[in-house]
């Protein structure tokens, strides 16, 4: 006797001849991806977790407001020990503004319009069933999907390395603040590369015949993920642009 | 680790497909080193060698090139790309990744059918259960004497972290992978998974994510406890990078995996499977999938935290940066505690299942059952703050923490009133799966009530961080889990195999690993209630008797698991022949033949009543 | 329709009582043969409320030793073959609403003696407590008393009198244990975590870290005394000051 | 299978089985061995005491972690981590503190602990202090409490500010040495831990317990007394 799998039974002809209806496949698919964004739901919950639980214990008082020079994630060797001789000599006092809201804004912003015309381009795909208008909509949709890749890479570079008082005067380091910034940051531009992919793949597959007018249920699963990612942008901008000084 | 199998029929040619059918478990190890190294090249060059996280960055770099090796390698990535150009699968090609008709090779392979992954996930178990194993008996071993005399503190200190979290990893799939993958999509009535890629995916990504934690032995270990509190982890060194890279991509594999399993029951019963006629241990697999799903994630941020802090500089752990560690232990225990209970369900549903077919007796109260496990997941989630009562983290929440805790002795206590409920005057029949069910019990009210112990704040500041909380959750997890997961492993062989697991060296095993266990755990709870600190290489003559009672019985369970593998390993080609319904069950999994057919159903079978009809003649097919 | 007949519960309920009163005279002994010497109102109470749930303990602990015993007696199947199906019951309302009514109780009451506990021993602070800096630092216990500028590695504590532990670390999180006074709170870097306790019995007691905390966790305790107050400031007085 | 198959079945799986695992766990115990033992030298003079010398470098090149530092070149050792002395002896030991320092951040250690007499000679001068913000790093010995009355012994060893003639030692070159001696009796038979309690170890917030610090075989080590 052995693991393997008996040919299922002659009746089918050599092949089980099942065929699922588009419509069940399509409703489990649905469900499968409302379950997986319930766990990005808690995902995105932790990040907003950390960044109000680091905002409130606010520890040595340090949770946005370090001395330091503004440097870059690349340049290390910007720190240039021989002109201060180690020391930090005259600081100056960066407000880490680096992030402000209206950039913070502009990310989300992208994400919404995007998904938009993600929407748009569902509905005129179930409406006039042309495949060609909805390949350039989801075209569209990925192009500023990968803005909002770009614009979160910029963000994300752009944080200031602060000097944290210790008694190894090397260590640069991001303050809690800019800390929890930059993951929530990276995670909206995760998401958005995620999301540039899936427009692609939509954008290709309407051209290659896979999405017609009457086989369009995968550019509702996106459409729904889509969505989902805009409305998670916005209530993480919410969060982060109106709860930023300290209590 | 293979298992002895001979070929059935001549393995034919895969058709075309070019190399993506050629792809198995060794182009993926080959993919995973070959990309580890370019990885590993990489980082040195991007990176500034002055700076303190170096070796932390092309640790980190290593590890992401060997996962996305181990994926391209495995062929992960195949079906996305598909989709992504507009070419799918066509009929045959699903067919041929369903491992149809291709022999042995098939476990090798990024396979989806759901008996395959299933028994993957068992083969995984075992190794994950063996390499723990080995850890354990090294610790036993220190722990003879009072000195540090067979290991150094530094070596024992890698060996408890990378026992305990191995070991968690083992526990948390012995369950609900090898059966939640094999069985229940057949007691449901389902043809597989609701997405079969994506269990493959869940399946291979712990298998590369087993590989990296273990892999921290090699890099330096990790001597900071499974817990890698944030201050302490700050001093390992590269071992932690390869933890945290392990956890990041076994928590996204776990919660795929939950997706997949509640998808699949929600959506995929067939006609007449109402939710009152599903098996006791499908509901398990569900509050199980349900509770991962929301647990996981936490151990992702929290894991993600720290590579950050430790390649890129940030604070989300240290002081100085305004960063605090209670963060890192809130995260941390807002999964640690759900994950116990993503341990504990699966094995106390399977349990349920067994003791009807055994008593030859309906579940007793099958709705309280239900209601017991989905409250018990419901607590789970808000009594994480227990294992931070003396942390000095929020004295104030002590008391309500200690409420929601004292409250899960509710659901567990009806856990034991289903179980000795249903075996209540039924003809129970003392088979191999009895026998360990028994253990259980008697092991699961020891481990419970201790709970309570540690439970009660005052009682707490003593207890906490000793020996005696090891004893309790040892009793959980060795006493009660892993002896339901053999239960269902003893139960559900004869589906996987067509053979019994051999009674007399499953018999003999028992008593030695419940024995073991007696001396083991019981000379534990007494060192801890001396105050014997846990995590600790070395200790002071006070304790010297009980650890070495300790050790003994440690060295008897292990005698007992060896027995009981070479029992597994023999009965799975030489066991005495079962036929395709051997307990004479009514659950759907023993109606169809032994092998199973690929897509388990030729006619989709139509339910009408509950399984635990045992007092009409059963059709058997 | 098999029907397995009721077998006489008076095995069931022997066995019961017995391992009742097994449990019960465990739970008064162990306690005290093996826990450390206690030696602050903490300590006792936590003694007390050891042996207090393990009697609470003991019953219901045996009523499911005896449920299974009297299944493994009476309802074991020693035929051949599969068993014959059994008397097909689902439900027992009137077990079920025993069960959960007891195990709510038992919860409550459990729940009551923790959360009274718990605020006795918060409330206890008295006017003027002795404030005792702690220290924790990789592996080793330092003890400063902060009235008197007197640091040493070895905690001197009067008796009789509350003593209040300011509790801090230099470096990872350590976890600050008195084993004999039953109390215990980590040591965090950057933050004072406080607790305190009445020491009423003279005599040595330890002190233990909890918290794993790298190298030599194991090796990082600390000897107490507890010594009458006049010869805890004579020792005091006689200690070196620090500057 | 029958009753006896099985039983060579159980006999065989717990015989392999216990070989790998007896094989693997002696594998894993053997990954970071002791150095040598250093043995303390019965001094000719007095009678019952012992000499032992030590040494703490700023760097692993001495020598004592493989050849050119081992692993980790950079990080500051002790000279060994594995001291033998008799029992119930005075051990008069001596160290060459050739290391830089700072300021300890616990002035706890700044004091000597559990020396015959409560002082030390710091290049022959006596002191019984030592001032917080001049050391090197400390030598700090303490067993197990709960095994009795048990050994503490805590010195600190002074900032050594370099000297102008170097000193070249195997294959490093170091200033000249900061000579600490103290001395201390030993009770009876056991195994007592001794580390340096000073942040001299590298570490990721500059806290300096990492790295060397928090290493076996560095900055910290066993005193068996037998």
């Amino acid at each position: 006797m052995s693991l393997d799998t008996a040919p299922p039974s002659e009746m089918h002809g050599g092949t089980p001849a099942h065929h699922e209806a588009p419509e069940v496949v399509d409703a489990r698919q649905r469900l499968g991806l409302w379950l997986f964004i319930g766990a990005d739901v808690v995902t995105v919950g932790a990040l907003l977790f950390t960044y109000l639980y680091l905002r409130g214990v606010d520890t040595s008082g340090h949770w946005n407001s370090l001395l330091g020079y503004r440097g870059s994630l690349h340049s290390y060797e910007y720190w240039d020990n021989a002109a201060n001789n180690g020391t930090l000599k005259n600081p100056t006092l960066i407000y880490p503004g680096w992030l402000s809201s209206g950039m913070q804004w502009l990310v989300s912003a992208l994400t919404v319009v995007s998904a938009g015309v993600i929407w748009q381009a569902e509905k005129t795909l179930r409406a006039t069933k042309n495949a060609k208008s909805f390949s350039s909509m989801a075209i569209f949709a990925m192009i500023l999907a990968l803005v909002g890749v770009v614009v979160s890479a910029v963000l994300l570079s752009d944080i200031p390395q602060v000097f944290v008082a210790a008694n190894d005067s090397l260590t640069m380091s991001y303050t809690a603040y800019d800390s929890a910034m930059m993951a929530i940051v990276g995670s909206t531009l995760g998401h958005l590369v995620i999301l540039a992919f899936l427009g692609l793949g939509l954008a290709i597959r309407s051209v290659r015949g896979a999405i017609t007018g009457d086989r369009w249920f995968q550019a509702r699963l996106v459409r729904i993920f889509w969505v989902w990612v805009a409305v998670s942008s916005i209530v993480s901008t919410l969060i982060t642009t109106t709860i930023t000084s300290v209590h | 680790m293979t298992t002895t199998l001979e070929p059935t029929e001549s393995v034919t040619q895969p058709r075309g497909g070019g190399l993506a059918r050629r792809q198995n478990f060794g182009t993926a190890v080959a993919g995973g080193v070959i990309f580890a190294f370019l990885g590993w090249l990489l980082a040195r060059k991007l990176f500034y060698t002055g700076s303190d996280n170096f070796s932390d960055q092309v640790a980190v770099m290593t590890c992401v090139g060997w996962m996305i090796g181990f994926w391209i390698g495995i062929g992960a990535f195949n079906a996305p790309f598909k989709w992504l150009l507009g070419n799918d699968n066509s009929r045959d090609d699903d067919l041929y990744y369903a491992g149809h008709n291709q022999g042995r090779a098939r476990y090798w392979k990024y396979t989806t059918d759901h008996k395959v992954v299933g028994v993957q996930y068992i083969i995984v178990t075992m190794g994950l259960l063996g390499v723990g194993g080995i850890l354990a008996m090294a610790i036993r071993t220190e722990l003879i004497t009072p000195g540090t005399h067979f290991v150094n503190q530094q070596v024992y200190n890698s060996f408890i972290a990378i026992h305990g979290m191995v070991m968690i990893l083992a526990l948390i799939v012995a369950v609900a992978g090898p059966w939640g993958n094999f069985v229940m999509p057949i007691m449901i009535g389902a043809r597989d998974m609701a997405f079969p890629r994506l269990n493959a995916l869940s399946l291979w990504s712990l298998v590369s994510a087993a590989t990296l934690l273990v892999g921290t032995l090699a890099v330096g270990g990790l001597p900071v406890g499974w817990v890698v509190l944030g201050t302490v982890a700050d001093q390992a060194g590269v071992g932690m990078d390869f933890f945290a890279m392990a956890i990041v991509v076994f928590t996204v594999s776990t919660t795929v995996a939950s997706v997949n399993l509640i998808t699949t029951v929600i959506s995929m019963r067939t006609k007449g499977m109402t939710l009152d006629r599903l098996p006791i241990f499908v509901w398990g697999t569900v509050v199980t999938a349900a509770l991962a799903l929301y647990a996981f994630p936490f151990f992702f941020i929290a894991e993600a935290n720290q590579i950050l802090d430790r390649t890129v500089s940030t604070s989300f752990y240290v002081a100085t940066g305004g960063g605090t560690s209670w963060l890192q232990a809130n995260l941390f225990w807002l999964m640690g505690h759900p994950e116990v209970y993503v341990i504990l369900i699966p094995a106390v549903a399977a349990l349920f299942e067994i003791s009807t077919v055994m008593a030859r007796k309906p579940l007793f109260s099958y709705r309280t059952a239900v209601g017991a496990m989905v409250s018990l997941a419901g607590l789970s989630a808000v009594v994480w703050a227990h294992h931070m009562f003396t942390s000095g983290w929020a004295p104030s929440l002590g008391g309500p923490f200690m409420v929601t805790t004292e409250l899960i002795s509710i659901p567990t206590g009806i856990f034991f009133l289903v179980l000795i409920g249903t075996l209540w005057r039924g003809s129970v029949w003392m088979r191999l799966p009895t026998v360990w069910m028994f253990g259980f019990i008697f092991n699961f009210l020891i481990g419970g009530v201790t709970g309570i112990y540690l439970s009660d704040v005052p009682l707490d500041e003593q207890l906490h961080g000793t020996m005696f909380v090891t004893a309790h959750f040892h009793y959980i997890f060795v006493g009660s889990v892993l002896f339901g997961a053999i239960a269902a492993l003893a139960y559900w062989f004869p589906k996987v195999t067509g053979r019994y697991l051999n009674e007399f060296l499953g018999r003999i095993s028992f008593w030695l690993v419940f024995i073991g266990i007696q001396i083991t755990f019981g000379a534990m709870f007494l060192s801890g209630l001396k105050g014997m600190p846990r995590r600790d290489a070395s200790y002071s003559l006070a304790f010297e008797h009980t650890n070495f009672i300790s050790t003994i019985g440690a060295y008897i369970i292990m005698i007992g698991m060896l027995i009981l593998f070479g029992a597994i390993v023999t009965s799975w080609r030489h066991g005495e022949p079962s036929g395709p319904n051997p307990w004479h069950a009514n659950s759907l999994e023993w109606l169809v033949p032994t092998p199973v057919p690929l897509e388990n159903f030729d006619v989709m079978p139509v339910v009408t009543e509950d399984p635990y009809h045992f007092d009409k003649e059963i059709v058997s097919s | 329709m098999a029907t397995s007949e009721k077998k006489s519960l008076t095995g069931f309920f022997w066995a019961w009582g017995i391992i009742t009163a097994v449990g019960v005279v465990l739970s008064i002994w162990l306690p005290q043969r093996y826990m450390p010497e206690a030696m602050s109102n903490d300590a006792h109470l936590t003694m007390t409320t050891m042996i207090l749930f393990s009697i609470c303990a003991a019953p219901v602990a045996a009523g499911v030793y005896a449920g299974a015993l009297h299944i493994l007696r009476n309802y074991r199947y020693r035929g051949e073959g599969v068993p014959p199906a059994a008397e097909q019951i689902r439900e027992h309302t009137k077990l079920l609403v025993t069960w959960l009514t007891a195990s709510a109780i038992l919860t409550v009451f459990v729940l009551v003696w923790g959360l009274g506990a718990l605020a006795s021993e918060n409330s206890n602070t008295s006017s003027n407590p002795l404030v005792v800096d702690v220290t924790g630092q990789q592996w080793i216990w330092s003890f400063s008393y902060p009235g008197s500028h007197v640091q040493s590695n070895e905690l001197y504590l009067p008796e009789n009198r509350e003593v209040e532990f300011r509790v801090t670390s230099e470096d990872v999180t350590h976890g600050f244990w008195v084993v004999n006074m039953g109390v215990q709170v980590d040591a965090n870097p950057g933050t004072i975590t406080t607790i305190h306790t009445t020491p009423d019995k003279l005599g040595v007691f330890e002190v233990r870290c909890e918290q794993f905390c790298g190298l030599n966790h194991a090796f990082m305790d600390a000897v107490g005394y507890v010594v009458t107050p006049q010869k805890f400031t004579s020792w005091l007085a006689a200690q070196p000051q620090q500057s | 299978m029958d009753r006896s198959k099985s039983l060579g079945v159980a006999l065989a799986s717990v015989l392999i089985g216990g070989g790998v695992l007896a094989v693997a766990g002696f594998a894993l115990a053997s990954s970071t061995p002791h150095q040598t033992a250093l043995h303390c030298v019965e001094s000719s003079t007095a009678a019952h005491t012992c000499n032992l010398q030590l040494s703490t470098f700023p760097d692993s090149l001495e020598g004592v972690h493989g050849k050119n530092g081992g692993p980790h070149p950079d990080w500051v050792t002790y000279s060994n981590d594995n001291i033998v002395v008799p029992a119930n002896t005075t051990i008069d030991v001596t160290i060459d503190q050739y290391d830089t320092g700072g300021s300890l951040n616990n002035p706890f250690f700044d004091r000597v602990y559990g020396t015959i007499g409560g002082n030390y000679t710091v290049n022959g001068k006596t002191y019984s202090h030592w001032n917080a913000n001049d050391v090197g790093h400390t030598f700090t010995l303490r067993g197990i409490p709960g095994n009795g009355k048990t050994l503490f012994v805590s010195v600190p060893l002074p900032y050594n500010h370099g000297s102008k003639f170097p000193v070249k030692i195997g294959v490093g070159v170091y200033p000249k040495p900061v000579v600490v001696q103290f001395s201390f009796k030993t009770g009876g038979k056991a195994v007592y831990e001794w580390n340096c309690e000073f942040p001299c170890g590298g570490s990721r917030e500059g806290q300096g317990f990492g790295e060397a610090m928090s290493s076996f075989g560095y900055m910290s080590g066993t005193m068996t007394v037998e």
